[in-house]
């Protein structure tokens, strides 16, 4: 704020052009909004947004989401759309159409940082008296993130009109904020320290902590009572954030080793491409959002949907093949699975190298992937949010299938006496076929959820194969509750270390866990004892 | 003692000694006689190659003469290899001395520049050859000793302890490439300048160094060959074949392992400490998983329980690795990945073993598997 | 506890007092007590989950039991050593099934058998001696697997890897055998012949026969043991258990 | 049957033996440019584009009649993110196919791992990143930025622009960034910016989960100052960092994250619609909007075959290289390499973005340096640039060891790293 104040002062004192114009003639402005000079730009800005003049909000928006552009031949300034060939040009106040041009004809009109925060602050104000109140609790929200106390009578006036208790709180503080930087007495500036304080949050702390230096002690004081009552109620948070880190690390973890408790847990096959499963998953997934950006772009919200059925059976039918060519013949020869699969990985990772690329591919998040949920001070991200409910999923659906289905129970009665199974009927060749299938479906269904926060890339499995394999065998092999337990532990360990051992230090602390672990446990946290394990 | 040496030279140890002796003495003339541009002149790359060679022949073999005789998957056998590689690395930079680019003659280039103002306590003693040799064969073995006598006396075994011993190295792995350990993190050791006096640059140290891989190989082989025909070499067999048979005959079987695991681990770490003046680094990524897992291979396609298998699928498969990397830059994947695949289904006795026969009892080559196979389904379908 | 117990604790080779196991809930020895005195060979008969397989394990140290006693010789507690030391007391085991070093000669099998120092560092130094060759050489004749010597034991019939194992018991040279179901899966001939090996065998070691073969015990005519659900049902002679109407209710009548 | 095993197996044993003699001949009527990038492993990502760029110089060299009146051949090997393996490449690229040059390598260690190869047998080297400095070997030019030609500027920008008060370095733990780091810190220090004000966070390699980090991000930057990150993370750990920082909700306009080793190629991986206005410091961007660019970016499309794929800084650089490499071979008219060498220093080659760049005798470049911000598009759009070129230095004044030392291939110093010349 001090800045554009100075910019304002030297403004006025060299006089520059962009001040001669009429704050009355809003086209004019518009038009000086086509400039490289960011200070030029944000004064400009600045104008339009003091003539309060709702029109202004349509060109801003533009500014702000980088649709402002300029035509070359002429300079004019315009809002521009993306049409099926070049690009359509609307008139920046009342957004008709004007002409379509080549898509080198118009030209961006670039914004920097400090122009965000400068339009974010004009379109608060233009927006405070909007008829949605989406709209007017999004501007309260903006002018408590950028306080300007130029803002502060405006806010006072849109305060008296708002029926809406929650916005009118919100606007409340955004005056209380845009208080505390302007020349007021110290009795409002307290009152203002005290709503911050009540509101509490990390925008909050940091306000009252950036009090000016120029405070005078008793406003001082109020703030720091504030800070400590703000920052007492954070620490409290910070113990039920770190569980929830950890539970969401636990997930992904759980996430990537599941599909690995089927085929190494049941099935005995030291699967080292399982990695390459996940990422078969995550690249199903690039291609299903490919398609629909391409062909319907309205489905995007439903693109995750459709990709996880998809990634299982891609994933699914690429590990039917190879148990079908490689691993029905390695049977009782576990240490031998890891060769050829390990070859198998190989094999994967290049053909996926050469059909794509080895570049990254880019996988968006959908809109309810995006975003985070505020929960008192905590932080939960959409995607991780939904990852612990997919995991979980996942986890008791397979649950059920290995309890309630035939092919469950064949399952089962194949890993626990494969001659006995076969003596009675059971074709235990399509059902050595089909549990691996399913284990590495389930790993492609994994791929879709880790395309959510990780790179999409060729490498993308290998970064998970040890992980997944730590988390079996320290929950147990054989045991889907021992993998979700070791999951989630293995996860909340890892996270209350690393505030205190550092990211590295505290996943070798866990790593040299698991070690000494075995030895107490030498068959994991959920071991069957007796005899029937000795063999 | 004296019927332990001399159970090591039978027939196949003196020929495989002097194959490799034989080998390495013309290729050292060739390249060192012969001028440079004679048709039969080895360049000094296929000397430092074969070099590199012979150190991976020598962790081959240690990690056969754990798997293959004694049924121990070690997933993890790149971790003693670095640390052997590591201790020589200390050798190395400490002989840089006041050469590196910062001239500090006490410290290399890299604590200079993170702000050590003296050496970490664990440096000293690395400027001494003999120390440093000492290290070499102690650090590998002591943490093989540790790690292999908490897991054998707990009876860790087979998958559980292979996914350990990959936590290990893996843990280790983190741990070296953080900066703050004091080896130089993922950069690593580099920058070497001599050896023992003898400039790393010159081809008569090339020479000398492929002699010395060659030696310990020679050395290795022969260690391992009186070890497994020895009566030592009968029980870790037997650990292999039928363990809990092997502890009602009251043999400590976790001794056995112990033993037996950590004379592999100091060979490991001499193999790794030759390689390092012969590639002029050593850096954290030998200890990946993957690393290790490579070797296992190795030995797999080679031939396990046979010990010059291993030692011919560690040549083998890195000369194809060299070979492939250059003249299939895109697909050399593929190849690598199908000959994994392809020694597993129809080679499970490796190359040696389907050279030898059911050498050793085992299952028969490719078309045997077949046949055995097509008459298990004739089976199932008319039941 | 039982009194008559324990007087004979002291001359007895083997004695088990009150022993408990559970494995995941399931109570597979039940206050399981059992004497064999110096020198004796006791038949040990029972249904399939009677607790013998898992009475052997507690013996050798394989499983250690939640509680009760289990002494060597009168004065060893069993229970404080593993496998490997209870071996080296001076108890030998053959397994249900045939367990022998599949990729090594027979010859081989007996070497690793033969009694002798245990360490490391003896067996690397370890060189075979005359004694020893002839050692295995009458092994090798009382198991008939002279001819058979220098074969990979995993190329031996069935009936021959149960006799190369009862030869690496006798290369052990054990004061307690304990030997389960050595008849299984013989012929007629080789279980009788079987059976007098073992007779011959008893004359100077103590012996623990599992066995379900009736005509085998019968054969042996030896004191028999009667266990179920973890416990002791009968103890005598086989004419004696066999009327027995509990055993004949659990056991044979079946 | 054991008989077709052995026939197999030695089958496959004489396939290798052919190929090795096979591969050993080679022609000689041609100018062999080695290209040394990991076309597999992790740096895969990375580097095969940088093998495509030089496959495309090298055709468009070819097609202009070659060089010294004889066509160029690429020698592509595929080091696979092996670093010891990046050293036998080399010297099979140097001593089995003869190269005259040789274009490559990514990261620093791989580079240290090829340096004594490339020292040793007298060849010469072009690489192409962005990297700590701290080095300048006789044997290899460096055309990618140095620490003063990236990351003192963007904190100059963020101090001036964005009047930053509290930093966040946050980086992956290896050289670049504790370099980078330890200048920056001893920089921002200079500048009069109290100890408190500086947090310093080191990851490992492909760090995917980095809920923590980003919140003691939030909790750093909420003192009342304004705060800014200054990320040297490297390669695949940026996409989870970048999708983690849009996700909780950090936006430029409060703290704005500046890095030094992401561009359109690691952006291309990520939704960037939460990620506008974070910046980027290089000295290329592929939105800048001049000739040499357009045509570039055209040709580039043209050759891969594909509109979507993007250009990024140390394309540029090997482009400048190749082209330096080009002319200072055509004036010196051989491609030995010590007469090449010579003929570098001073060569000048038009930037895609601009201006001049020129060889120094410290092997590094004189490059312009742009900051930009992140668009929607994946984009880089600049909002700053310096006037003129920035001369790279191969020894940072920032840190004591090294200040003191000079880097000059040319009489009378003839060294990379001297307090004094050595004539």
């Amino acid at each position: 704020m001090i800045a554009r104040l100075l910019a304002l002062m030297i403004a006025l004192c060299c006089g520059l052009p962009a001040l001669a114009a009429d704050p009355d003639d809003l086209p004019g402005l518009i038009e000086q909004l086509q400039t490289r000079d960011y200070a030029a730009m944000e004064q400009t800005v600045n104008t339009i947004a003091a003539t309060g003049d709702p029109r202004a909000v349509a060109p801003l928006q533009a500014l702000a989401d980088g649709d402002l552009y300029y035509r070359k031949s002429d300079d004019k300034v315009f809002i521009a759309r993306k049409a099926d060939s070049g690009t359509d040009l609307l008139d920046p106040l009342t957004g008709e159409f004007v002409e379509n041009v080549g898509r080198r004809d118009a030209r961006k009109i670039g914004i920097n940082n400090g122009m965000r925060r400068a339009l974010r602050g004009a379109l608060g104000s233009l927006t405070l008296l909007s008829p949605d109140p989406k709209v007017r609790a999004a501007a309260a929200q903006s002018l408590f993130k950028s306080p300007d106390p130029g803002a502060i009578e405006a806010l006072g006036q849109a305060i008296a009109a708002e029926k809406d208790e929650a916005i009118r709180t919100a606007m409340e503080e955004a005056q209380a904020a845009s208080i505390l930087l302007s020349d007021s007495d110290d009795a409002t500036k307290i009152v203002a320290i005290q709503s911050l304080a009540d509101r509490g949050g990390r925008d909050a702390l940091s306000l009252l902590k950036g009090l000016p230096d120029s405070a005078t002690e008793p406003v001082k004081a109020a703030a720091l009572e504030g800070v400590k009552s703000i920052e007492a109620a954070l620490a409290l948070w910070s113990t039920a954030q770190n569980i929830y880190y950890g539970i969401s690390l636990g997930s992904v973890l759980l996430m990537a080793a599941i599909g690995l408790a089927i085929t190494f847990g049941v099935m005995g096959v030291i699967n080292m491409a399982h990695g390459e499963m996940v990422m078969l998953g995550a690249y199903t997934t690039y291609v299903v959002q490919e398609i629909i950006r391409n062909n319907a772009p309205g489905m995007f919200e439903f693109s995750l949907a459709i990709a996880v059925p998809l990634a299982f059976l891609v994933s699914g039918s690429i590990g039917v093949l190879i148990e079908r060519t490689v691993i029905r013949y390695l049977y009782g020869r576990a240490l031998e699975t890891l060769l050829a699969t390990w070859g198998v990985s190989l094999i994967i990772q290049q053909l996926v190298r050469t059909i794509f690329g080895p570049t990254n591919k880019e996988v968006g998040n959908p809109d309810f992937m995006s975003g985070a949920v505020q929960l008192g001070e905590m932080t939960l991200t959409y995607n991780r949010i939904w990852i612990i409910v997919f995991a979980l999923v996942v986890l008791a659906m397979l649950m059920l299938v290995l309890k309630r289905t035939p092919l469950g129970l064949q399952m089962r009665a194949v890993t626990q006496n494969r001659r006995m199974a076969g003596a009675m009927g059971i074709r235990t060749d399509r059902v050595d076929a089909l549990t691996f299938g399913l284990g590495s479906g389930i790993a492609g269904m994994a791929g879709v959820a880790l395309s959510q926060i990780d790179n999409v890339s060729p490498n993308l499995g290998q970064s998970y194969i040890i992980d997944s394999f730590m988390v079996v065998v320290f929950g147990g092999v054989c045991n889907l509750w021992g993998t979700l337990v070791g999951a989630f532990s293995l996860g909340i360990a890892n996270k209350f270390l690393e505030p205190y051992a550092g990211a590295v230090l505290g996943k070798i602390l866990v790593l040299v866990a698991i070690i000494l672990f075995i030895q107490k446990r030498p068959r994991g946290l959920f071991a069957l004892k007796g005899r029937a394990v000795e063999s | 003692m004296r019927g332990l040496v001399f159970r090591a030279f039978d027939r196949g140890g003196m020929i495989f000694l002097g194959i490799l002796f034989g080998a390495i003495m013309l290729l050292a003339l060739s390249n060192l006689v012969l001028p440079a541009g004679h048709t039969l002149h080895a360049p000094t790359y296929l000397v430092s190659l074969i070099g590199k060679y012979l150190t991976y022949a020598l962790l081959a073999l240690s990690v056969d003469l754990i798997w293959g005789f004694c049924g121990i998957l070690s997933l993890g056998h790149g971790a003693f290899f670095a640390l052997g590689g590591y201790a020589m690395g200390m050798y190395l930079m400490r002989q840089i001395g006041d050469r590196g680019v910062y001239g500090n003659a006490e410290l290399p280039d890299f604590m200079v520049f993170l702000n050590y103002s003296e050496l970490p306590w664990y440096w000293h003693g690395f400027d001494m050859f003999w120390f440093a040799a000492i290290m070499i064969i102690f650090v590998p073995g002591l943490l093989a000793f540790i790690f292999g006598w908490f897991a054998f006396r707990s009876r860790v075994t087979g998958v559980y302890l292979s996914i350990i011993t990959q936590a290990m190295t893996y843990a280790l792995m983190l741990a070296f490439f953080r900066n703050n350990m004091g080896f130089g993190g993922n950069n690593g050791l580099t920058d070497f300048k001599d050896l023992l006096g003898f400039d790393l640059q010159n081809d008569g140290t090339r020479v000398g160094l492929l002699f010395a891989s060659a030696t310990a190989l020679g050395l290795g082989f022969l260690i391992c060959k009186a070890v497994t025909r020895s009566k030592y070499g009968k029980v870790i067999t037997a650990i292999r074949d039928a363990e809990s048979r092997t502890r009602f005959l009251g043999y400590r079987v976790d001794r056995y392992k112990l033993a037996v695991f950590t004379l592999s681990a100091c060979m490991a770490g001499v193999a790794g400490a030759l390689y390092v003046p012969q590639v002029g680094i050593i850096n954290p990524s030998e200890f990946t998983p993957a690393n290790s897992i490579e070797v296992v291979v190795w030995v797999a396609v080679g031939g396990r329980g046979t010990l010059y298998g291993a030692v011919i699928g560690a040549i083998l498969v890195n000369y194809a690795k060299t070979y492939l990397t250059g003249a299939l830059p895109e697909i050399w994947l593929f190849a690598l990945g199908g000959l994994f695949v392809f020694v597993t289904l129809f080679l499970p006795r490796g190359i040696v073993g389907a050279i030898n026969g059911s050498g050793d009892g085992g299952p028969s080559p490719i078309l045997a598997k077949l046949r055995s196979w097509r008459d298990a389904r004739a089976m199932e379908g008319r039941s | 506890m039982n009194a008559s117990l324990n007087t004979s604790m002291a001359d007895s080779i083997l004695y088990l007092d009150g022993v408990n196991v559970s494995f995941d809930g399931f109570r597979a020895l039940n206050d399981l007590s059992l004497v064999l005195d110096a020198g004796e060979m006791r038949a040990i008969i029972g249904p399939n989950g009677a607790g013998k397989t898992t009475m052997m394990d507690i013996i050798t140290g394989k499983t250690r039991p939640d509680s009760g006693q289990v002494v060597f010789e009168g004065n060893v507690d069993l229970t404080k050593h593993d496998e490997a030391a209870i071996a080296e007391l001076g108890i030998g085991r053959k397994f249900q099934k045939p367990t022998v070093f599949e990729t090594q000669s027979v010859h081989d099998n007996l070497e690793l058998a033969l009694k002798a120092d245990r360490s490391v560092r003896a067996s690397l130094l370890w060189m075979l001696s005359n004694d020893a060759n002839r050692r295995i050489d009458e092994i090798l004749g009382i198991t008939r697997l002279g001819d058979h010597a220098n074969e990979i034991a995993g190329s031996l019939s069935h009936g021959q890897k149960q006799w190369l194992e009862i030869g690496m018991l006798l290369a052990q040279d054990p004061k307690l055998l304990l030997v389960d179901e050595p008849a299984a899966g013989m012929t007629d001939d080789e279980t009788a012949e079987t059976a007098r090996l073992l007779k011959e065998i008893a004359e100077s070691h103590s012996v623990v026969v599992v066995e379900h073969d009736m005509t085998f015990v019968r054969d042996l005519g030896v004191k028999v043991t009667v266990l179920h659900e973890g416990s002791v049902l009968a103890e005598g002679s086989l004419d004696s258990v066999s009327a027995d109407k509990r055993v004949i209710e659990v056991y044979l009548g079946r | 049957m054991f008989g077709f095993g052995r026939a197999k197996a030695l089958a496959a044993v004489s396939a290798l033996a052919i190929g090795l003699t096979t591969g050993a001949a080679q022609a000689a009527d041609t100018i062999k440019v080695g290209i040394l990038h990991s076309l597999s492993g992790t740096m895969a990502i990375s580097e095969t584009t940088l093998k495509d760029v030089m496959l495309m110089l090298i055709d468009d060299q070819n097609k202009k009649g070659g060089l010294l009146g004889k066509q160029l051949e690429a020698v592509v090997v595929d080091p696979a993110s092996n670093w010891p393996l990046f050293a036998e490449k080399a010297r099979e690229l140097i001593e089995v196919n003869g190269t005259s040059v040789v274009f490559g390598c990514w990261t620093s260690v791989s580079r240290k791992s090829v340096l004594p190869v490339f020292e040793e047998l007298n060849s010469m080297l072009f690489y192409p990143v962005q990297y700590e400095g701290e080095e300048s070997s006789r044997n290899v030019f460096y055309t990618g930025a140095a620490p003063n030609q990236q990351a003192i500027p963007a904190v100059d920008y963020l101090m001036k622009t964005e009047s930053v008060k509290r930093w966040v370095l946050a980086g992956t733990d290896y050289v670049y960034p504790r370099t980078t780091n330890k200048i920056l810190e001893s920089y921002l220090k200079a500048k009069g910016v109290p100890a408190e004000d500086i947090m310093i966070n080191y990851t490992p390699f492909g760090h995917a989960d980095w809920q923590t980090i980003v919140a003691d991000i939030k909790k750093f930057g909420s003192a009342g100052k304004k705060t800014a990150v200054v990320s040297t993370i490297n390669g695949d750990a940026n996409v989870p960092f970048y999708k983690e920082l849009g996700n909780q909700g950090i936006k430029a306009e409060d703290i704005p994250v500046v890095a030094f080793s992401v561009g359109e190629e690691e952006l291309a991986g990520i939704d960037t619609g939460p990620l506008v206005g974070h910046l980027a410091a290089w000295n290329y961007f592929m939105s800048i909007d001049t000739p040499e660019n357009d045509a570039f970016i055209s040709k580039w499309h043209a050759f891969i075959g594909n509109e979507d794929r993007v250009t990024n800084d140390p394309m540029e650089a090997h482009y400048i290289g190749f082209k330096m490499w080009v002319q200072a071979v055509q004036q010196a008219g051989t491609t030995d390499v010590d007469a090449v060498r010579q003929a570098m220093y001073g060569q000048k080659v038009p930037n895609l973005t601009g201006g001049v760049a020129v060889m120094n005798t410290n092997h590094h470049l004189s490059k312009p340096v742009v900051i930009g911000e992140i668009q929607d598009d994946g984009q880089i759009q600049t909002v700053w640039s310096t006037d003129g070129v920035v001369v790279g230095d191969a020894w940072s004044d920032f840190i004591p060891e090294s200040a003191k030392l000079t880097a000059d291939w040319t009489f009378p110093w003839v060294c990379g790293g001297c307090e004094k010349p050595m004539y």
